[in-house]
């Protein structure tokens, strides 16, 4: 079975930001006011082959430590998808 | 003698070198600071290359909200020439003066070289002064310069000869190898190649000086 | 204040003696903030303690010279009322661990360094050292490493012309990332990192501070990575002193602080570099012999619940200190608006305190709250100037008798010259393509050339006919196997890539990365390296006007190759057309210029060849440094090309210098560059083909007759080499290879090694 | 009230996502087989003061049309995030 799957990437604690932090900045100046603490990450989408749903996030939790994030500076996590 | 604009945001980096270029060619060039909201009195305006408020989000989607901008628009909406190079181009896509957009390369790497352009419409303020088929060497310089639109748009650009120049060769996986595209009336025009980088055989070529030649000199339009 | 309990001190890198140390000049037991500074300030990454005694003996005048070593930045006189500004640094530690951000905020620090003096930042080069590329991990460090330099450099608007790129075993744990950075200012705004001026304020500008980069100088960049796999076994405790780069902030934090100098409110400038807040203000206390009182609530935080120390010692990026008088603070205020930089007073200069002996010494006192309550205070300059100076003990390598023995001079050539040949043929254009190296249109001669050859102009510069030359340059091969030698070859060797240029060399700055200084193998190598560059500065005149010192790089107790990087900077005088380069045209005449032979026992010397290295042959001997001869060959090669950059015709078509690669490399680089190939006759066996010593010239010419006479007339050997022409490179019976196999190879190498799959 | 907000940007269909590719092409060698249909993405955490969640979802999702995508070749999407 394929199973859709989403890595999101974000930036650990207490790593600085610019690039939110920028659009955090500019957004006033938009007419966007009340909006803070903005970080900018990064998802993958992807379909998994894999027995089940649970070995399918397994080895996107995998393939996130590994490949699309660098544990130093981000932390990866992996979620069930939708078909589509 | 011709009065030229160069729209300056935070992050912009060839203001100086488009200032430069317009210097050769004999014209007056000033910088337009983007928090301006007056711009009348120039003949031309060009935004040059750079990383315009650091290329966040995506290149040019937070400078096209400067205030600068919607001067920019109405400039260019009453036919003045507009000339967006590199970050220039890619803020004039982000503010709907230019259709489409400007993705990363298909190599996913940032890229200085020369290329090679062919000239695929002479209707542009800015490709006025050249001949179709021509070939110019440019270099390009940018992370984000694959052209990018959907059918119908391709398809109205190929029609209403909106193509300015292509690539020889494509380096960036530039849809139908586009270097440079204009708006419908030619007035408004970007390209990811720097002719400002191509103006001296010191420097390793002139080729881009037929192009900005014919920006500089283009007849003012109605405004 | 209370004091700190006994063991903190080593908790902070800090040994016992230096705790005594400290208590001495305090004349009390130190806080635990005030032992904090000092943890920093007094790391070997700030306080060059072990280098320190030995780095005097490089030579450091000439009359050029504005500005030598001590300063953010070395700084000469080049001319038409242009000084030109230069240093190079390392950030080698942060790289291992997450190599963009590691590259890309070692070229933020350069750049304020540079633009600490008043000059635009006009140029970056990147000396780079990796392990082998068949390994997923050194190709996992080279894409992030150099995407760091391209995402950083390219976005804060500085040209990147140029570089190294090695690949050696001893790099695999321990990636070397060095960077330098030269500027342009009118030399009447040069301006030096000192508070004076009682009353004055120091003002914060740029980012704001966050937990990053805490300790980094003391953890990260003054002690090796333990485990044998280098940086992947940092322990987690290391790991908040990765920092991320912020190229935006830096632009506008370059462009206010030129505008702030050029309207001449800026009394004196500092970088926040290594140990940050502490770091900067003492130092331009010091500097200026006065006291500084520091606000730790004015300084805007990013993160909440900072402590002192955290907030004085954090290295955040992108922040800059100036010294003010307090009439300007309204426009300073009101500059930094425009360039949406934020400006925060967190400083005031003091009167110098009296101490027991009468002396006045500049105290940096940390407060809460100006006139608030003391949290440190210590003498600025026991911070910044008088950390101790440590003569480690060195020994020479038990083994290098041995390992110089062993010798591959004489090796019998295994495989075919013709693969030999092609094996060391590698094109970093993969590398460079991704550095913009033309902006602000001064570009003459780019990366992958010889040196990197830039007119003389920028931003607020008066007008000058003039250009720089600028060329990095290393060879950890020859230092391993004598690092006293191998280091003067290494500054001959860049003197050499100048004079392609037609530029005459003016300075050196230099980067010492090393193994661990507690090894005394390592003490003797960094000594002898030392002693080595100022005999070659010596030997070719040239003043070291600046540099830096890494050293624990090592891994598992493995200590890389010597590796000292020489930066030279050189001057041509009028630069109007451009140098002839590496292209030849047919029919042209082929000459060897410089001494045929290598100084030494040897005649053609392949210890320490890429020829030798590729065949896992690392022992031998490097050729000796010979000035007298290295010198009349130098100036006569830069006297011809300068000739016609200075727009004269001449009957010189081309030019390359004799490096890595040998003759026949150099002759495969100019083949590749042209599409027009070579018929040269028999040479003396492999040994003169794969030969690396320097001060041999491959140059080509229309008029053979008149070239020959200039060089008897300049006392230069000149050695016939054939003729350019055809579509294949001939060296005699040994090598046989056609131009699009040469050309096929050199382009394509280093991607298809990056591509490799293990 | 500040809501936790989360906005997913992905690029539209039939836009090439040389990024995606990129990454996919790389996999096996790396020993990840079975995985296709990757595509690289963009995610924007942000908290946004608002009367109450519904509000300030609506807030974000002009947020994300207007600013933080380029419908030319991005849909944009907000969802609501959790405290943390
Ligand atoms: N190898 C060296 N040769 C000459 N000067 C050196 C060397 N290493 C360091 N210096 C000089 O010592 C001074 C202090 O260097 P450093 O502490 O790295 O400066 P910063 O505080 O800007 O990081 C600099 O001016 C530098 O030029
Ligand atoms: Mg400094």
């Amino acid at each position: 079975m394929n199973y859709p799957v989403i890595v999101d990437v974000t930036l650990r604690q207490g790593i600085a930001d610019p690039e939110g932090a920028t659009i955090e900045r500019a957004l006033p100046a938009l007419g966007f006011t009340g909006v803070t603490h903005m970080r900018a990450g990064k998802s993958f989408r992807m379909d998994i082959e894999a027995p089940d749903e649970a070995s399918a996030l397994e080895k996107a939790t995998a393939l996130a430590e590994r490949l699309l994030s660098n544990p130093v500076i981000e932390n990866a996590t992996a979620r069930s998808g939708t078909k589509g | 003698m011709k009065h030229i604009g160069v729209v300056v945001f935070p992050g912009s980096n060839c203001e100086y070198d488009a200032l430069a270029a317009m210097g050769v060619l004999g014209a007056q060039a000033d910088f337009i600071w983007h928090s301006e909201t007056d711009i009348s009195g120039y003949d031309g305006v060009i935004l040059p290359g750079g990383f315009a408020h650091g290329d966040y989000l995506r290149p040019g989607a937070l400078a096209r909200f400067s205030p600068v901008m919607t001067a920019v628009a109405e400039f260019a909406n009453s036919g003045g020439a507009v000339l967006g190079i590199c970050n220039g181009f890619q803020v004039l896509t982000e503010a709907g003066l230019l259709p489409g957009a400007l993705q990363k390369n298909r190599g996913l790497t940032f890229l200085c070289q020369p290329t090679t352009l062919i000239v695929e419409s002479t209707k542009s303020v800015l490709t006025r002064g050249a001949t179709i088929g021509q070939e110019l060497i440019v270099p390009i310089n940018h992370f984000s310069g694959a052209y990018t639109c959907d059918d119908a748009t391709y398809r109205a650009l190929e029609e209403n000869d909106q193509i300015a120049l292509r690539y020889k060769e494509n380096p960036n996986g530039s849809r139908g190898d586009i270097a440079g595209v204009a708006n419908v009336g030619g007035n408004v025009v970007g390209l990811m190649p720097h002719p400002e980088r191509a103006m001296s055989n010191l420097l390793g070529g002139a080729d881009g000086r037929v192009l900005l030649e014919g920006f500089v000199n283009a007849p003012v339009g109605a405004r | 204040m209370s004091s700190a309990p006994e063991s903190l001190h080593r908790a902070l890198g800090l040994t016992d003696s230096e705790l005594d140390d400290i208590r001495s000049v305090l004349g009390r037991d130190p806080n635990h903030l005030e032992l904090a500074l000092y943890g920093v300030m007094w790391s070997e990454h700030c306080s060059y303690k072990s280098s320190r005694m030995h780095l005097r003996r490089l030579p450091t005048e000439a009359p050029h010279v504005l500005v030598g070593p001590g300063e953010n930045a070395g700084v000469i006189d080049a001319g038409d009322g242009i000084a030109v500004a230069i240093r190079i640094e390392s950030h080698n530690h942060p790289s291992a661990i997450e190599p963009y951000q590691g590259a890309a905020t070692g070229v933020g620090g350069i750049l304020r360094d540079v633009f600490t003096m008043g000059a635009r930042p006009l140029a970056v080069m990147d000396p780079l050292f990796f392990g082998e590329l068949k390994d997923a991990r050194q190709r996992w460090l080279v894409e992030g490493v150099v995407s760091g330099i391209s995402g950083y450099g390219n976005s804060v608007g500085v040209p990147t012309i140029g570089g190294e790129l090695t690949f050696d075993e001893c790099y695999s744990s321990n990636p070397l990332v060095n960077v330098l950075c030269a500027g342009a200012l009118p030399t009447e705004r040069l301006v030096l990192g000192v508070a004076s001026g009682l009353g004055n304020l120091a003002v914060l500008l740029g980012s704001s501070t966050g937990r990053d980069g805490i300790g980094g100088v003391s953890v990260l960049a003054s002690a090796g990575f333990s485990g044998e796999d280098g940086a992947e076994s940092l322990d987690d405790a290391k790991r908040p002193s990765v920092q991320v780069g912020d190229p935006y902030e830096e632009k506008r934090l370059i462009e206010a602080c030129l505008e702030l100098l050029d309207r001449g409110y800026v009394v004196g400038i500092q970088d926040l570099g290594g140990a940050g807040i502490v770091c900067a203000t003492s130092e331009t206390a010091a500097r200026g012999g006065v006291g500084m009182d520091v606000d730790v609530t004015a300084i805007p935080l990013r993160e909440e619940g900072m402590q002192p120390f955290e907030i004085m010692t954090s290295e955040s990026q992108e922040r800059m200190l100036a010294i003010i008088t307090p009439e300007n603070w309204p426009a300073v205020e009101e500059l930094c608006e425009k360039w949406e930089v934020r400006a925060s007073i967190i400083g005031h200069v003091v009167e110098p305190s009296v101490d027991q002996h009468g002396n006045r010494v500049g105290m940096l006192r940390v407060r809460r709250g100006f006139g608030g309550e003391i949290l440190a205070e210590v003498p600025a300059s026991s911070l910044a100037d008088e950390a101790p100076l440590y003569d480690r003990p060195r020994r020479r390598p038990a083994n290098l008798d041995a390992i110089r023995a062993d010798d591959p001079t004489h090796d019998e050539p295994v495989g075919t010259p013709n693969e030999d040949l092609l094996e060391m043929l590698i094109d970093p254009a993969w590398v460079y393509r991704q550095y913009d190296s033309q902006l602000f249109l001064n570009t003459v001669v780019g990366p992958g050339r010889d040196a990197a050859l830039l007119r003389l102009a920028g931003p607020g510069l008066p007008f000058s006919e003039r250009g720089i030359a600028l060329s990095t340059d290393s060879n950890p091969r020859w230092c391993a196997l004598d690092p006293r030698v191998g280091t003067a070859l290494t500054v001959a060797e860049s003197v050499a890539n100048l004079a392609c240029v037609g530029a005459t060399a003016k300075a050196v700055v230099n980067c010492l990365n090393f193994g661990n200084p507690e090894h005394p193998e390592v003490m003797w190598q960094l000594s002898e390296s030392i002693d080595g560059m100022a005999e070659g500065c010596n030997a070719l005149g040239l003043p070291v006007i600046g540099g830096n010192v890494s050293l624990y790089n090592e891994s598992g107790g493995n200590d890389i190759d010597p590796t000292p990087v020489v930066g030279l900077l050189g001057v041509v005088d009028s630069l109007i057309a451009p140098p002839p380069g590496w292209a030849w045209r047919e029919g042209d005449s082929l000459v060897l210029v410089g001494k045929r032979t290598a100084s030494g026992p040897e005649a053609f010397p392949l210890g320490g060849t890429r020829w030798a290295t590729n065949r896992g042959r690392r022992g031998g001997m490097v050729p000796d440094f010979d000035g007298s001869t290295l010198v009349p060959t130098f100036e006569f090669v830069a006297a011809e090309i300068a000739a016609i950059c200075a727009g004269k015709t001449s009957d010189v078509t081309a030019v390359h210098d004799v490096g890595g690669g040998g003759l026949a490399g150099a002759l495969a680089e100019m083949v590749s560059s042209n599409g027009i190939g070579a018929d040269v006759p028999e040479l003396q066996g492999h040994g003169e083909l794969f030969s690396e010593f320097p001060g041999r010239f491959v140059m080509a010419t229309n008029d053979l007759a008149a070239f020959r006479e200039r060089c008897a007339k300049a006392g230069v050997d000149a050695l016939d080499l054939g003729r350019a022409g055809g579509s294949t490179l001939t060296i005699g019976s040994s090598i046989n290879l056609s131009v699009d196999q040469i050309e096929h190879r050199r382009r394509t190498a280093l991607e298809d090694a990056l591509a490799s799959v293990d």
